[in-house]
C-alpha cells in the first residue's frame, strides 16, 4: 500500500514533467524568436528568476537593456557583484570603457565677480542665465547656482566657500553631463580636458580686458607672461585668453607660478595637491612647486 | 455660439487709473538713440549704414534678406556714432546702431518706404505684433493657403494692469484702428472684422463704436486677466481652441493689437514705416502718462522726462507686470514691443524668492492657468531639473502669462521653472 | 452555488479588505520593485490579472482531479503547482511574443516577473484548497472553479490596484526631499506602512 | 579556504538578500512578531538554501540550461516540503505560528534567485558557502527585525515560554507595531540604519586608503 | 527530437526522485503528524476535562445534530470524556467562533450537567496584541466556568468583553454559547440516559 | 538714472511675473484655524479642564515636535507657516476629551514626524498628518483608546432632552446606533431626535463632533474664502447623506453625527494629501464619502472617517493620473 502511493507520486509528477516540458520544448522550437546573442549571453549569466526587484520587467528586458547600452553591467541585484562582474567581462571593453576625461571649469570668479543685479528666484543657473543676460557683469562666467551638481550622477561637484563648483577629479567620470547642463558649457565655462591635465586656466573671459577686469578681479588680462615662461611652448594667449596645449604640456608647473593673477592651478588626478587645495590658489597652493625639467 | 470668456485667469489689481486719462504726448527728441538690429523674432537684421553716415527719418538702416523678419528704420535724421552690441530690455545682446539726432527734426516728414502692393508696405515698413510677440506682421498676413482666415479679430484687451497706451489709442484715434482692421481684412481675405475691449474701458468702447462701419463689430469682453491673450481672445469669440502645435489661422482667425493695426494703416495710406511707438510710463514716477516714443530711446531717458522716479524703487519693468521682464540697466532702448515702463515699489512687487519655498498643493495654480495645465507639477520637476518629469505635463502649451506664480501662495516661481523645463524640452527636440 | 451577493463579497474580499499586498504580506518584492515606474507597474498590474487566472485554473484542475483523488496532493502540491504555473507561464511568454510583439510588449515581458512569485502560487493554492491561508472569507471545504476565478480575480485586481496606487504615491514621493538617508528604500517602506494602515482600517468589514 | 569565506560573507553584508538586495521580503515581514518563530523560519530558510544550492551544483552539469527552470524549481520545493512535513511533525506549535510561510518558501524570491545566479555557475564549496552566507544574513535580519517588534511591541521577549527580556510594567506597548504597518515602518528604519553605518564604513575606508 | 528527449528526460528524472523522495518522507511523518494533532487535541480535551482519563469520539450521527444545533458557529467534533471507572463525565467539543482575523477555534468542556469545565483555543488568527488578549488575559477564558447550568445567551451578555477587543471576545463567547446550546439540543438526553 | 538706483544699490531682477497676490500660505493656515475656532472654543466651553488640556498638549506636541525636528536637521524653522498648528487642532479635535496625556502626545509626535517631517515637510507629505497621529494610537492602543473616553464625566451634565437615547450608558449615539442594527435593525431610540444636541452640544465622543453647526459654519467660511474646492465637500457628504439612505438609516443624523463634518471640511480638503484635479476631488471626496458610510454599516468599528480619508489619501495620486485635465488646444475637433 505504501508501495502504491510512492508509485501514484512518482507516476503524478513525472507525468506533469513530461506534459510540461514535452509541451515547453515543442513551444521553444514552434514559437522560436531571433534575438541577439549577447542578449541570450548575458541572459544566460543573468539568474532568470525575474524577481523584479531591479525594477526591470524580466531578466531578459534587463539583458537587452544591457547589451543595448541603457542598463549598467550591474543592473541585477539579486544576482549581486559576481553576475556583474561576469556580465562585464563579456560585454568586454564595449560597455566598460575606462574613464579618460575629466570636466574642469574655467573661471574663478566666485565671489571676486562682480554681480550685474541682485536676484530673486529660480536658484538656478538656467534660470538666472535667461534674465538680462546672467547675474554676473562677466558674460562667460560661473553663475554659481550649481545646476551642474544638481546634474552629475555621480555626486562629483560641490559648491565651495567662494561659491563656485569644485570637481572633485577622482569621482568624475568624465560623463559630461555637467557640460550639457550648465547653461555656459557650451561657450567653454565647463569643457572635459584629459584626465591628467595638469593645469587649468581659470578664466573664460573673451571681451576687452578693461571691462574683463571692471567685472571680476580674478579674470586672465592677457598680459602673455605665462606665453613666454612656459618652456614647452604649451601655452599661448589666443583671442585675450590663456590657452593650454594639453598635448604639450609637460606638467611643470612654470605657468602657474608666473600668473600674476592666479588664474592657473595645478590640476589633474595624477596631481599631489588635491582639487580643493589647488582650485583658485595658483602658486600659493600648499605644496605647490615648480617641477625641475631636468629631473623627467 | 460664442463664449464670453475663457476659463481660468485672474484679477490682479488694475492701477490703469493714474494714466488713463493721460492723453498721448510726443516725447521730445533724446540726445542718443540706441536701435537694436532685432526688435522682433525671427533673423536679426544687419546694419546697412556705417558710423559717420549721416541718416534721415525713414531711412532704412538695418535689413535682412528672411521671410521671418522686419527692417529697422532711423526715426530721426542724424549721424551714425557707433555699431556695437547692446543689452535690449529682454536681456539678450544684440548689435545695435547708435545715432545722434540732428538738432533740427521734423517728425512730420519721413522717408516713405517703396512698395508696390500694401503687403510689401507692411513688410518693407518694418511693422511688428504690437501686443508683445513682435512677430512680423506680414508672415501672419500670408496664412498657408489651406487654412483660409475668416475673422479678423483686433486685441485691445490690454488685460495687462498698469498699461493705457492701447486704451489711449482706441479712444484718441478710433478710425485709425478701424481703417487698420478693414485694410487686414482687405489683406487676407477675411468677411469679418472684430474689435475686442476688456469692458473696464467704456470709453474706448464708445469710441469705436461711434467710428465703427455695421462691418466692424466692436465686443466688450469681460475683463480678467489674460484676456488679450491670443488664443483665450480667439476662445472667447469663436468658442474655438487652437489646437496644440497649430497656428491661430486653423481656427480662422487672425488677432492683431490695435497699435499694429494702426501702424499698418499707416503704412499702407502714408508709406510710414515704423519708427516709434505710444509707450504708458507708470507707476512710482513723477508724471506718469502716455508717450509717443520715438523707437531706440533709453528707458533712462524716458525716465527722467517722466519726471524721474519717487521713493524706494523695488523694480523696473519693460511692458506689463505680469509678462514683462525686469530690467537689470536703465540704458536699454525703447523697442517696437516695448508698450510700457513701469517702476514698481518694493512693496508693489512680488517677493524675492531666495529659498525655493515648496508648493502646498492648493492647487491655485491650476485652477487659474487659461491652458489649463498643471503648473504645480511642471515647477516641482523643474525645479529638481527632471525634465523628463516635466516634460509629461505639457510645458510647451504654457502661454507664460504669469497667472499661476501670480496666485501661489507660497509664492513659488513657477513661469521661471517652467520657461527652464520649456527649454529643456525644445532642446531635446520636442515639438511644440 | 453561491448568490451574486456572495460572490460579490468574495470579490471584494479578496481584493480590498484582505488586500494581498497590505493585509497579507504576499508578493512584496515586486510591489517593491516594480512600484518605482508607474508605467511598468501598469503592465506589471495586467499580467498579474492574466498570470493568476491562468494559474487558479491550472491549479483547480489538477488538484480536484489528479493529486486530490490521488490521494497525493498533502505532500505533493507543492512542486506539482509550481511546476505547473511556471511551465503555462513560460508556454503563454512564448506563444505571445511570437503571436503579438504588441501585446508581449505591453504585458509579456512581465509574465516571467511573476510566475515565481509568492502572490501566484499562494492564490493558486488558496482557490484550489482553500484553507491555505486562514482568511476570514469562508470559503468553504473546496471551491467550484467560477468561485475560485471570481476569488482569484479578486486577489489579483486587489494587487493590481494596491500596486499602481503606490506607484503613484512614489511618483510623488521622487521630488520630495526627504532626509538623506531615507531616500529611496527606507521612505518607499514608511509610505507602505502608512498606506497598510489605512488598509488596517478596513480590515474586518462585512464581517470578511 | 579564504573565497569560502569571502562568500560566505558577502551574504551577510554586502550582497545580504533582506537589506541590501530587497528580495525575499514577504515572509520576513510577516513572521517577525515573535523572535521564537523568527528563529526558525531563518533556519528553515538556511536549510533550503543551503540544500538546494548544493544539489543544484553538484549536478550542474547535468541539468540542460533551457529546462533548468522547471528542475531548479521541483528541486527546491522538494526540499520545502521536506521542511514542511518535518516541522509539522516535530515542531506543530511553531509550525502553526509559521503557517503558510513554510510552503512559501518555494517562492521566497532570495532561493530561486541564487540557484541561478550562483549555484548553477559555481562548484559545490562555493554553492554551500553562498547558500549559507545568504541564508545567514537572511536569518541574522529577520531576528533583528523580529526581537525590535516582539519587544516593542509586546513589552517583552519569550522564548520557549520563558521571559527572556522584559521592558518596565509602565510600558504600554503600541500595538501597531506588531501589525503590517509596524513591520513596514520598522524595517523602513532598519534598512536606513544598515545604509547610514554602511556608508560611514565606506568614508572611514576611504579616508584611510587616502 | 534528440535535443527535446534529452530535455524532457532530465525533467522527468527530476520529478521521479523529488517525487519519490516526498512520497517516502510524507510516509515516514504521516503517523507523526497525525500522532502530533491528537495529542494536541488530547491535551486541550485534558485541561478542559482534567478529570477525564479517556476521549471517545461520538460518532457522525451527534456531530451532525450538534453542527446543526450550532447553527453559524462550526462544530468539527465531539468527544465524550470518559473517566478511569468508565462513566461518562462530560463532554469535549471542538467549535470555531468567528472572529476578527478569522475563525477561532477551541475546545470546550463541559460536564454532564452541561456546566462549562474549561474552554482552551486551539487556534486563531486575532490581531497579535489585540485580539490575542482573549487567550492572554486569563480571567477571560477563566470566566465562563462561572455560567450557571443550561446557559443561554442572556447568560452570555452578563460576561465581561475585553474593550478594543469585542469581536474577538465575542467569537469567542458565540462558540462557547453554540455549545450551550449543542448540550441542551443534543447532549443533555444522552447523558442523563447513560 | 534715478538717484535710487546708483551703483551701490544694485537693480533687483526676477523672472515674471513681477507682482504676486496677497495670498499667503501661514494666512491660508490662519484661516483654517479660524474657521474652527468656534466649534473649538465651544468644545472647551462645554467640556471644560479635559478639552482644554487635550489641546494644549496636541498642538503642543505638535510644535515642539516640528520645532525639535527643524533644529536638529538643520533645516529653516517653519513653525511658522502654521500648518503645524492646523495639525494640532485638527488632532485635538479627532480625540475624546479624557484621552489619557500621554496618547495625545504621542499622536502629535507622530503626525509631525512620521506623518509629515520624514516627507520633507510641509507640501509632500502623502497621508494627512493628523489622521495619521490618530490612526497610529487608535490602533496601536485600541483598548486604551476605547475605554478612554471617559463619557462618564460629562453624562451627568447632558441634559438635552434625547428621544428615549440613554445617555447614561456611556456609548456614543453612533455605537448605540451600530449595536441596534447589529441586533436586528430597529433603532432603540429616535434618530431624528436627535439632531438638535448633535447640532449644538453633543458631549460625547471626540472633541469635534461637540457641534455640527458651528462645523457648518466654519466650513462655509473656508467655502467663502475660496480656501476650499466645494468638490470635496459635497461629494463626502452627499455621497454619506445618499447612502445611508440607501442603507435605510437617517441621512442627516448620519451626516451631523460623528467625524463626518469635521472629516469633509477640514480634514479631506488638506491641500497635500488630497488630489489636485478638479474631476480628482470630486472623485475623492465621494470616495471618502462612500467609504465612510460603508465603514458606519459594515465595518468592524462605529466610526470610519480617519480610515475612508486615509485610505483616499492613499490613492489621491491615482486619481490624480487618472483624471488629469485636458490642456487648452488638445481637442480632437473645434466648435
Ligand atoms: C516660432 C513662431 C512661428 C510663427 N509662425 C507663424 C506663421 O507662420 N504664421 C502666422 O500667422 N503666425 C505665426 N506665428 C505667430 C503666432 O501665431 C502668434 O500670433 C504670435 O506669436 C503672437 O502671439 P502672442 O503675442 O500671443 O504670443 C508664429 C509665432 C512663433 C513664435
Ligand atoms: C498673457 C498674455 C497677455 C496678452 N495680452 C495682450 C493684450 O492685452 N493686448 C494685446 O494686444 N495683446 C496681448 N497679448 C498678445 C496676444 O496674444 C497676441 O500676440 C497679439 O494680440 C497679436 O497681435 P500682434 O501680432 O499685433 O501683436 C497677450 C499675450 C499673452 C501671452
Ligand atoms: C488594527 C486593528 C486590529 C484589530 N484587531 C481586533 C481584534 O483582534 N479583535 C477584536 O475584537 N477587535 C479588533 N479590532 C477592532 C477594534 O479594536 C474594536 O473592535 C473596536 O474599536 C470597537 O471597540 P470596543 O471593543 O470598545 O467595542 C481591531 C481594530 C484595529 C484597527
Ligand atoms: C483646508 C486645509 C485643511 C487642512 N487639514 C489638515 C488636516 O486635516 N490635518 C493636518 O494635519 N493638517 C491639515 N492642514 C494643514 C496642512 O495642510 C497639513 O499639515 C499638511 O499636510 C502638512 O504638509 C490643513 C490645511 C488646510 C489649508
Ligand atoms: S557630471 Fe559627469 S563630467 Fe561632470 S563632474 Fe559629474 S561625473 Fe564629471
Ligand atoms: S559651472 Fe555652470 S552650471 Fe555650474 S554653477 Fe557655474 S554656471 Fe552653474
Ligand atoms: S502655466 Fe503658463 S499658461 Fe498656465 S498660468 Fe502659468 S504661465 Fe500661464
Ligand atoms: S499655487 Fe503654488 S502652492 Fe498652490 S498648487 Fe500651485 S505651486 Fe503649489
Ligand atoms: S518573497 Fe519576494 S514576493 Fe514574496
Amino acid at each position: 500500500m505504501d508501495l502504491m502511493l510512492i508509485l501514484k507520486a512518482v507516476l503524478t509528477l513525472s507525468a506533469l514533467g513530461l506534459i510540461t516540458s514535452a509541451v515547453l520544448s515543442t513551444a521553444a522550437r514552434r514559437f522560436y524568436v531571433e534575438v541577439d546573442p549577447r542578449v541570450e549571453a548575458v541572459a544566460a549569466i543573468l539568474p532568470g528568476s525575474n524577481c523584479g526587484a531591479c525594477g526591470n520587467p524580466s531578466c531578459f528586458t534587463v539583458a537587452e537593456g544591457i547589451v543595448e547600452g541603457t542598463l549598467p553591467v550591474n543592473a541585477c541585484v539579486a544576482g549581486g557583484q559576481s553576475c556583474a562582474d561576469s556580465i562585464a567581462v563579456l560585454m568586454g571593453a564595449e560597455a566598460c570603457a575606462v574613464a579618460s576625461v575629466v570636466s574642469i571649469r574655467a573661471c574663478g570668479g566666485g565671489n571676486k565677480a562682480e554681480r550685474a543685479f541682485e536676484y530673486g528666484g529660480v536658484q538656478s543657473c538656467a534660470a538666472v542665465a535667461r534674465l538680462a543676460g546672467g547675474s554676473l557683469v562677466c558674460t562667460a562666467g560661473c553663475l554659481g547656482y550649481g545646476d551642474c551638481v544638481e546634474a552629475c550622477p555621480f555626486d562629483a561637484i560641490a559648491i565651495d566657500e567662494r561659491g563656485l563648483p569644485v570637481i572633485d577629479l577622482d569621482a568624475c567620470t568624465g560623463c559630461g553631463i555637467c557640460v550639457h547642463n550648465c547653461p555656459r558649457g557650451g561657450v567653454g565655462l565647463l569643457s572635459l580636458v584629459p584626465e591628467n591635465a595638469p593645469v587649468a586656466v581659470r578664466c573664460n573671459a573673451h571681451d576687452k580686458i578693461k571691462d574683463r577686469k571692471a567685472a571680476c578681479s580674478a579674470c586672465c588680462i592677457a598680459c602673455k607672461k605665462c606665453e613666454r615662461a612656459c618652456p614647452a611652448d604649451a601655452i599661448h594667449v589666443i583671442d585675450a585668453l590663456a590657452v593650454i596645449d594639453y598635448e604639450k604640456c609637460t606638467a611643470c608647473g612654470t605657468c602657474v607660478s608666473v600668473c600674476p593673477q592666479n588664474c592657473i592651478d595645478i590640476h589633474g588626478r595624477a596631481a599631489t595637491i588635491p582639487p580643493r587645495a589647488a582650485d583658485g590658489h595658483g602658486k600659493n597652493a600648499p605644496g605647490f612647486a615648480v617641477q625641475d625639467q631636468a629631473a623627467e | 455660439m460664442a463664449k464670453g470668456a475663457f476659463s481660468g485667469g485672474i484679477h490682479p489689481p488694475d492701477r490703469k487709473a493714474a494714466t488713463a486719462g493721460s492723453p498721448v504726448e510726443w516725447m521730445p527728441v533724446p540726445e542718443r538713440l540706441v536701435l537694436p538690429m532685432s526688435q522682433h523674432l525671427g533673423a536679426p537684421c544687419v546694419p546697412v549704414v556705417e558710423v559717420g553716415q549721416h541718416v534721415s527719418r525713414g531711412e532704412v538702416i538695418g535689413t535682412v534678406d528672411a521671410f521671418v523678419s522686419a527692417p529697422v528704420h532711423s526715426p530721426v535724421d542724424g549721424e551714425v556714432t557707433a555699431i556695437a552690441p547692446c543689452l535690449t530690455a529682454g536681456g539678450s545682446r544684440v548689435t545695435a546702431v547708435t545715432i545722434k539726432p540732428d538738432a533740427e527734426q521734423d517728425l512730420e516728414s519721413f522717408v516713405r518706404v517703396e512698395a508696390d502692393d500694401p503687403k510689401s508696405a507692411v513688410r518693407a515698413a518694418g511693422i511688428v505684433g504690437m501686443g508683445g510677440a513682435t512677430f512680423p506682421t506680414t508672415v501672419k498676413l500670408s496664412p498657408p493657403a489651406d487654412t483660409p482666415v475668416d475673422t479678423v479679430i483686433l486685441n485691445g484687451c490690454e488685460c495687462e494692469p498698469f498699461l493705457t497706451c492701447d486704451h489711449r489709442l482706441m479712444l484718441e484715434t478710433p478710425s485709425r484702428v478701424i481703417d487698420g482692421a478693414q485694410k487686414i481684412a482687405e489683406l487676407i481675405g477675411a468677411s469679418r472684422v472684430v474689435i475686442c475691449v476688456e469692458d473696464n474701458k467704456q470709453d474706448a468702447i464708445e469710441a469705436l463704436r461711434s467710428a465703427a462701419p455695421g462691418t466692424v463689430e466692436v465686443r466688450a469682453l469681460p475683463t480678467r486677466y489674460p484676456q488679450g491673450a491670443e488664443k483665450q481672445l480667439i476662445w472667447a469669440i469663436l468658442a474655438k481652441e487652437v489646437p496644440h502645435g497649430k497656428l491661430p489661422a486653423a481656427t480662422g482667425a487672425l488677432v492683431h493689437n490695435v497699435a499694429t493695426a494702426a501702424a499698418i494703416a499707416d503704412a499702407i495710406d502714408t508709406g510710414k514705416p515704423l519708427t516709434e511707438r505710444i509707450v504708458t510710463v507708470t507707476g512710482a514716477v513723477k508724471r506718469p502718462g502716455n508717450y509717443r516714443v520715438l523707437l531706440g530711446t533709453l528707458v533712462s531717458d524716458l525716465i527722467e522726462h517722466a519726471g524721474g522716479t519717487v521713493g524706494e524703487v523695488g523694480r523696473i519693468i519693460a511692458g506689463g507686470p505680469m509678462t514683462g521682464p525686469a530690467l537689470a540697466s536703465l540704458d536699454v532702448p525703447v523697442a517696437k514691443g516695448t508698450s510700457g515702463i513701469v517702476v514698481l515699489t518694493p512693496q508693489e512687487a512680488s517677493p524675492l524668492v531666495e529659498d525655493d519655498q515648496a508648493c502646498i498643493r492648493c492647487g491655485r495654480c491650476s485652477e487659474a492657468c487659461p491652458m489649463f495645465l498643471q503648473p504645480y507639477a511642471i515647477g516641482n520637476y523643474s525645479a529638481r531639473q527632471d525634465w523628463n518629469g516635466a516634460g509629461r505635463f505639457n510645458p510647451l502649451d504654457c502661454i507664460e502669462c504669469g497667472c499661476c506664480s501670480f496666485v501661489c501662495p507660497t509664492k513659488r516661481p513657477l513661469v521661471q521653472l517652467i520657461r527652464i523645463a520649456k527649454a529643456a524640452a525644445l532642446a531635446k527636440g520636442v515639438k511644440p | 452555488m453561491s448568490t451574486v451577493g456572495q460572490l460579490a463579497l468574495l470579490f471584494i474580499g479578496a481584493a480590498l479588505i484582505n488586500n494581498i499586498l497590505l493585509t497579507r504580506f504576499i508578493g512584496l518584492c515586486p510591489f517593491f520593485g516594480v512600484s518605482g515606474n508607474f508605467e511598468t507597474s501598469l503592465g506589471m498590474s495586467l499580467a498579474v490579472v492574466f498570470v493568476m487566472t491562468l494559474a487558479s485554473t491550472s491549479t483547480w484542475v489538477v488538484w480536484t482531479f489528479l493529486l486530490e483523488p490521488l490521494g497525493v496532493g498533502e505532500f505533493l502540491y507543492i512542486p506539482a503547482f509550481i511546476l505547473i504555473i511556471a511551465s503555462l507561464v513560460q508556454f503563454v511568454e512564448m506563444y505571445m511574443r511570437k503571436v503579438s510583439p504588441v501585446l508581449y510588449r505591453a504585458m509579456g515581458i512581465y509574465l516571467p516577473l511573476i510566475t515565481t512569485n509568492c502572490a501566484v502560487l499562494a492564490t493558486a493554492t488558496e482557490a484550489a484548497k482553500p484553507g491555505f491561508f486562514k482568511m476570514n472569507i469562508d470559503l468553504g471545504a473546496s471551491l467550484g472553479l467560477g468561485e475560485a476565478l471570481i476569488y482569484t480575480l479578486g486577489v489579483s485586481v486587489g494587487f493590481g490596484f494596491a500596486l499602481i496606487s503606490f506607484a503613484a504615491l512614489r511618483e510623488r514621493l521622487d521630488i520630495a526631499p526627504v532626509p538623506k538617508v531615507m531616500k529611496g528604500n527606507p521612505m518607499a517602506f514608511i509610505t507602505a506602512g502608512l498606506l497598510s494602515l489605512a488598509y488596517v482600517g478596513i480590515a474586518g468589514w462585512f464581517g470578511l | 579556504m579564504g573565497e569560502w569565506i569571502k562568500t560566505f560573507k558577502q551574504g551577510l553584508s554586502i550582497e545580504n538578500p533582506l537589506t541590501v538586495l530587497m528580495i525575499g521580503l514577504c515572509a520576513t515581514l510577516a513572521v517577525s512578531t515573535q523572535v521564537q518563530g523568527a528563529l526558525f523560519m531563518g533556519l528553515a530558510v538556511i536549510f533550503v538554501l543551503t540544500m538546494s544550492n548544493a544539489i543544484i551544483s553538484a549536478f550542474r552539469k547535468l541539468i540542460p540550461n533551457e529546462v533548468r527552470i522547471p528542475i531548479f524549481i521541483v528541486i527546491i520545493a522538494s526540499f520545502v516540503t521536506i521542511v514542511d512535513l518535518t516541522m509539522k511533525a516535530f515542531m506543530p506549535g511553531i509550525y502553526q505560528f509559521l503557517g503558510i510561510w513554510i510552503p512559501l518558501i518555494v517562492v521566497n524570491c532570495a532561493i530561486l534567485g541564487r540557484a541561478e545566479a550562483y549555484a548553477y555557475h559555481n562548484k559545490v564549496g562555493l554553492a554551500i558557502a553562498d547558500g549559507l552566507g545568504m541564508g545567514v544574513g537572511y536569518w541574522l535580519v529577520i531576528v533583528a527585525l523580529a526581537f525590535i517588534r516582539e519587544l516593542l511591541g509586546t513589552g517583552k521577549i519569550v522564548m520557549f515560554d520563558a521571559t527572556l527580556i522584559g521592558l518596565p510594567s509602565g510600558y504600554a506597548p503600541p500595538g501597531l507595531v506588531l501589525l503590517f504597518p509596524g513591520a513596514f515602518f520598522i524595517f523602513g528604519f532598519m534598512i536606513a540604519i544598515t545604509r547610514a553605518l554602511g556608508e560611514r564604513a565606506e568614508k572611514r575606508r576611504k579616508a584611510v586608503t587616502s | 527530437m534528440g535535443k527535446s528527449f534529452r530535455l524532457i528526460i532530465a525533467v522527468v528524472v527530476t520529478c521521479v526522485v523529488a517525487a519519490g523522495g516526498l512520497a517516502v518522507t510524507y510516509l515516514a511523518t504521516k503517523d507523526r503528524i497525525a500522532e502530533q494533532v491528537r495529542l494536541a487535541e488530547e491535551n486541550s480535551l485534558k485541561t478542559v476535562l482534567p478529570d477525564a482519563v479517556e476521549f471517545v469520539d461520538a460518532g457522525p450521527d451527534i456531530l451532525e445534530a450538534a453542527q446543526t444545533a450550532a447553527d453559524d458557529v462550526d462544530c468539527s467534533a465531539v468527544y465524550r470524556a470518559v473517566s478511569a471507572d468508565g462513566t461518562l463525565i462530560g463532554w469535549g467539543l471542538r467549535v470555531a467562533g468567528r472572529g476578527y482575523g478569522g475563525p477561532i477555534e477551541l475546545v470546550l468542556g463541559l460536564d454532564s450537567t452541561g456546566k462549562v469545565t474549561g474552554v482552551t483555543i486551539l487556534t486563531m488568527s486575532e490581531t497579535p496584541g489585540l485580539g490575542t488578549k482573549v487567550q492572554s488575559e486569563e480571567w477571560f477564558l477563566e470566566q465562563f466556568k462561572e455560567l450557571p447550568e443550561g446557559f443561554d445567551s442572556a447568560d452570555m451578555k452578563e460576561l465581561d468583553t475585553i474593550s478594543g477587543s469585542t469581536k474577538s471576545s465575542r467569537g469567542v463567547r458565540n462558540g462557547v454559547e453554540a455549545g450551550g446550546r449543542i448540550y441542551t439540543d443534543v447532549l443533555s438526553d444522552l447523558s442523563g440516559g447513560e | 538714472m534715478s538717484p535710487e538706483m546708483t551703483a551701490e544699490r544694485k537693480p533687483v531682477v526676477t523672472g515674471s511675473p513681477q507682482i504676486s497676490s496677497t495670498t499667503t500660505c501661514s494666512g491660508i493656515m490662519l484661516w483654517v484655524v479660524i474657521a474652527l475656532a468656534p466649534a473649538a472654543v465651544w468644545a472647551c466651553i462645554s467640556m471644560g479642564l479635559p478639552a482644554i488640556r487635550t489641546f494644549a498638549l496636541a498642538v503642543g506636541s505638535t510644535l515642539i515636535t516640528e520645532g525639535a525636528w527643524n533644529a536638529i536637521a538643520k533645516k529653516r524653522q517653519t513653525l511658522t507657516d502654521g500648518s503645524a498648528l492646523v495639525t494640532g487642532v485638527l488632532l485635538a479635535m479627532s480625540m475624546p476629551p479624557m484621552t489619557p496625556w500621554w496618547i495625545t502626545v504621542a499622536a502629535g509626535f507622530i503626525a509631525i514626524a512620521l506623518g509629515k517631517m520624514i516627507f520633507g515637510g510641509l507640501g509632500f507629505n502623502l497621508f494627512n498628518p493628523a489622521l495619521v497621529g490618530r490612526a497610529f494610537v487608535l490602533v496601536s492602543w485600541a483598548g486604551v483608546m476605547a475605554s478612554a473616553p471617559g463619557r462618564g464625566w460629562f453624562k451627568t451634565l447632558d441634559i438635552a432632552a434625547t428621544g428615549g437615547y440613554d445617555a447614561i450608558t456611556g456609548a456614543t449615539r453612533l455605537a448605540v446606533a451600530a449595536a441596534d442594527r447589529a441586533a436586528g435593525g430597529a433603532y432603540g431610540f429616535d434618530l431624528a431626535a436627535q439632531y438638535q444636541p448633535l447640532l449644538w452640544r453633543n458631549l460625547e465622543g471626540s472633541l469635534g463632533e461637540v457641534s455640527a453647526a458651528l462645523l457648518i459654519l466654519g466650513g462655509l467660511v473656508l467655502l467663502f474664502k475660496g480656501i476650499i474646492d466645494w468638490r470635496i465637500p459635497a461629494g463626502y457628504i452627499g455621497a454619506m447623506g445618499l447612502l445611508s439612505w440607501a442603507f435605510g438609516s437617517d441621512p442627516i443624523f448620519n451626516i451631523i453625527a460623528g467625524g463626518v463634518l469635521l472629516g469633509a471640511f477640514f480634514m479631506a480638503t488638506d491641500y497635500v494629501s488630497s488630489p489636485m484635479a478638479k474631476n480628482a476631488r470630486l472623485a475623492y471626496g465621494i470616495g471618502c464619502g462612500v467609504l465612510n458610510a460603508v465603514g458606519r454599516f459594515y465595518g468592524s468599528m462605529p466610526e470610519a472617517t480617519t480610515f475612508a480619508i486615509l485610505f483616499m489619501n492613499g490613492i489621491a495620486p491615482l486619481l490624480d493620473r487618472v483624471f488629469r485635465p485636458r490642456v487648452f488646444g488638445w481637442v480632437k475637433r473645434n466648435g
